[in-house]
């Protein structure tokens, strides 16, 4: 069984057996993933390019095969390897927007976006003097189309997240993208949470970028990855400098690399490469589509379940939805409530989730999170709800 | 170590219980003994930094005898407020600075707690000490 | 036995035990490391901060424990845990490089440098009109220190590498950093390769910043820190911006956090972190000066030994230098040596080693690198020098 | 897959050799087939790229037959361009568009090279086998 290929769902919490419900935050790891990294170290550790040595080849080889799996898997020609989305994301605003975007040129992003996507923007913009214009979140937990198709005018660059993290809400991105490549606006699409819940073909999707990390799909922490556009590819500049970037160095200045290595400054995080990559493979081994109609339909009982126990419930849960269920109870405070869910073994995350003009936005500060992901099963949302029941008539 | 009567006597309760759901119950009842902050006093220099939600404290020195003020918006929170004013509440100064933090962890609040929330304790606890020392001073 | 517990050093390379001479470029883990990583995975694995459940409460501790431990060893009271040494020496230049050096001032650098520390100041000169001054190599291979302290004049900020990777020479920080300050300057110390081979105090020490790698030190790929002195810590905006790095995010702008989470935007490497602190651990189960003074041993051993086959070695190998023996053979090609080399199991590293100025000025474009460390044996050292020996019998 | 006669001998040789340093030391031997580019015939257009050392090729037609001319600094490289010289040299270009690079493979070259030399390798390969496409062409 999938599940059981996850060594931490053996685990008891506080007499409990774990219930792992903050998957939005991160996943757990298929012991193959574990396996990949430990051969690694205990194999091939090296450290890569122009080596000689054996073990410098399959290290090398080792990581180079994370951006051939990577390319594969989102049909992507180029693949920069960064330390998470967040790292993508900076990237972006560093190499693409300093070299490209100029004072009054205006950026799109939305209240949905997740901090990663809103606070580099907000450095770029004081220090450049960029516009930067959000577009607002309505009732039904959705981007106001109105509003983005207004913002777009004169926009160089619209940011946008694939899913929410914290509504769990699918963003109509094909519409956003092909908006704004009319209105002559690049896209950049914060897929966190998209790539774990779907299979994206981002040459036929068509975005300029698309941030994502690992740890977010079964593979390994501290590794992520940005996928460009090739002729948007052209027109960054170096972020970071250093090793394995440059094509020479002298005192009179450098010349860099024209592929990806050119945004790969330093020692690159080897074995993340080579457990992602073993991550990845995993993925291929069941049916996403399969699993992710499992899941939604577990997380849209569990938000009536909840409803119908007096909770406010923030989200839809369409058949496009992320498997997350964000909610409040009208008295119990969010953090007793995780607390009581943890005496019991359900871990959920409570807080505004990185995300805080979407909280604003809905006039809360916070919200209870419970987010599913392919080793949960319809007993563990039962039992989730089941808990919650008896909280809410114990502590209500 | 030992601590003023009432607080020994809920570190042995707490002592007693294993069951992590239980020593929430326990706590969420000790939140019935603090002494209301009222919100209007909510001020910059009454929050307790580093806590998730809100969670303000304030010492009043009633006759020489320290009156503990609290407020926050989880009833967790509030608990671990109530503990501080079984501890505190009409001890001198001198008294009260003779008790040590130990006694969070010889309770297991430790282990009840995730390290954040018993930062957030730690930050309370200080803070508290802080304002008594300075009660001492001036 | 130390060597024991690295599992890798069981391995045969072309059917001959490998004998792993590339530390510089990386070392190998220990046992304990790849047990502490599994672990983290198998049992805690969660997100960090800001949370509630137990498994996230462990894995917060698990991260923050490395940083307490850096504290610890290095008596540093700030330290950034960043991807490595790149990633911290950007992010000074970032951090700190652009929120306090204007057009005119001036940077020294060394020939001896690292890329690491070289393109990230060239990338911030041509951006900010800075002035970088460059300290030359004596034939000696030491930095010339009349001319460092004619470079000092005005200067605002010294970056000096600690140990070159290439040469193993130690620089003679205690009076850079005394004389640095004295005409006012900052110093950045590139300490890459000084700590595997000691032991640090930062703040007797005396420098503003300090940056090194875990995979140098026994630690896993993907994290590193850079030490900052309080004072100067205080005068640095953020460098990347998003999740954890905050305090708060309105559409209006943001504000950050005060304490190292400024710097460390976006999920950490929580598991490097928790691989990292047993590698520091174990690194307390031997005497590390007694290991270094046996390695500087066989380095010079081996240097004299190489120079008797012909070889032109680059290096002095005195007391407090780093075990690392660059050479050249005057009709071998260095490739075809390192191949050799690999064909019996010797893994040495070739090329520019990242420090082309230094090799422009040594008037070579490469070498071949043999360095050591604490799990290499004076037998493995012998072997290495009888099979030079032979190759150059049979190809020179 | 079948080869010129020539090549066929090399990868059935090479597959007899198991260890290392042996495969080396046929590789150095055959930088003596080498048909010498002279350095002042380097340039950018002869440079093969994603080699760590220096490496030109560069194809001549003689009288409708390919001649193949190259050079490096490192003998190992040299013995790369060895084989190519056998595989190559004097082969009508219609005839040396039908070898495959799998020779490489099968002669367990990517063994005995790490993943970088390989590359270079493949680099070269493609490198001369598009001179001789564009020398059809033209
Ligand atoms: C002296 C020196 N500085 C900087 C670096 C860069 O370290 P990293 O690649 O881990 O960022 C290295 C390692 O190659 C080094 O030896
Ligand atoms: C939508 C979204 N964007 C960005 C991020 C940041 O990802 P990371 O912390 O891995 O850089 C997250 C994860 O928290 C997220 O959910």
């Amino acid at each position: 069984m999938l599940r059981d290929q996850f060594p931490i769902l053996q685990r008891k919490v506080n007499g409990y057996p774990l219930v792992y419900l903050d998957n939005a935050a991160t996943t757990q790891k298929p012991q193959v993933v574990l396996d990949a990294m430990n051969d690694y170290y205990s194999k091939s550790n090296a450290n890569v390019h122009r080596a000689v040595h054996t073990l410098a080849g399959e290290a090398t080889e080792g990581y180079e095969s994370c951006r051939t799996k990577l390319k594969q898997r989102f049909n992507a020609s180029k693949v920069i390897i960064t330390s998470g989305t967040t790292e993508a994301i900076n990237l972006v605003a560093h190499a693409w927007g300093r070299a490209n975007l100029k004072k009054g040129d205006a950026v799109v992003l939305t209240e949905m976006e997740h901090h990663s996507d809103i606070v580099p923007w907000q450095m770029l913009a004081e220090e450049r003097g960029v516009e930067l214009r959000y577009v607002p979140v309505t009732q039904h937990f959705t981007l106001d189309m109105d509003a983005f198709e207004h913002a777009l005018e004169g926009a160089a660059l619209v940011c946008v997240v694939h899913t929410s993290n914290v509504l769990g809400v699918r963003n109509p991105l094909e519409d956003i993208i092909r908006l704004s490549h009319k209105a002559g606006a690049k896209v950049l699409i914060d897929a966190a949470q998209g790539v774990p819940h779907s299979t994206i073909d981002f040459e036929a999707f068509g975005a300029d970028f698309m941030a994502f990390s690992a740890h977010k799909m079964c593979g390994p922490t501290g590794i992520g990855a940005l996928l460009v556009e090739p002729s948007t590819f052209e027109s960054m500049q170096p972020f970071m400098g250093g090793g394995d970037m440059i094509e020479t160095v002298t005192t009179e200045g450098s010349t860099y690399q024209t592929n990806e290595h050119k945004f790969e400054a330093g020692t690159p995080r080897i074995a993340e490469a080579i457990g992602w990559t073993a991550a990845l493979e995993w993925m291929e081994s069941f049916d996403l589509d399969a699993e992710h109609d499992r899941l939604i339909a577990i997380a849209s009982w569990v938000a009536q379940a909840l409803r119908d126990v007096g909770m406010q419930v923030y989200g839809r849960h369409e058949a496009n939805d992320a498997a997350v269920v964000s909610f409040l109870h009208p008295t119990i405070n969010s953090e007793d409530m995780a607390h009581l869910l943890d005496a019991r073994g359900f871990a959920v995350r409570t807080g505004h989730h990185c995300a805080q003009p979407l909280l604003n936005r809905l006039g809360i500060s916070g919200t209870v999170r419970a987010s599913f992901y392919v080793y949960n099963t319809r007993e563990e949302a039962e039992g989730f709800v089941a808990e919650i029941r008896e909280i809410v008539e114990k502590f209500a | 170590m030992t601590y003023p009567v009432a607080l020994q006597e809920l570190v042995e309760e707490f002592q007693a219980v294993d069951d992590k759901r239980e020593r929430l119950e326990m706590l969420f009842e000790l939140a019935d003994e603090v002494i209301e902050l009222p919100s209007e006093n909510w001020n910059e220099q009454t929050r307790v930094r580093g806590c998730q939600s809100e969670a303000h404290v304030s010492i009043v020195m009633d006759d020489g005898r320290i009156q503990f003020l609290s407020a926050a918006d989880a009833r967790m929170v509030q608990g671990l407020m109530g503990i501080l004013t079984i501890a505190l509440d009409g001890l001198t100064p001198a008294q009260a600075v003779l008790i040590s933090p130990a006694f969070a962890e010889e309770m297991g609040l430790l282990n009840t707690l995730t390290p954040s929330r018993s930062n957030g304790f730690r930050n309370m606890y200080d803070k508290v000490m802080n304002e008594i020392r300075q009660s001492m001073e001036g």
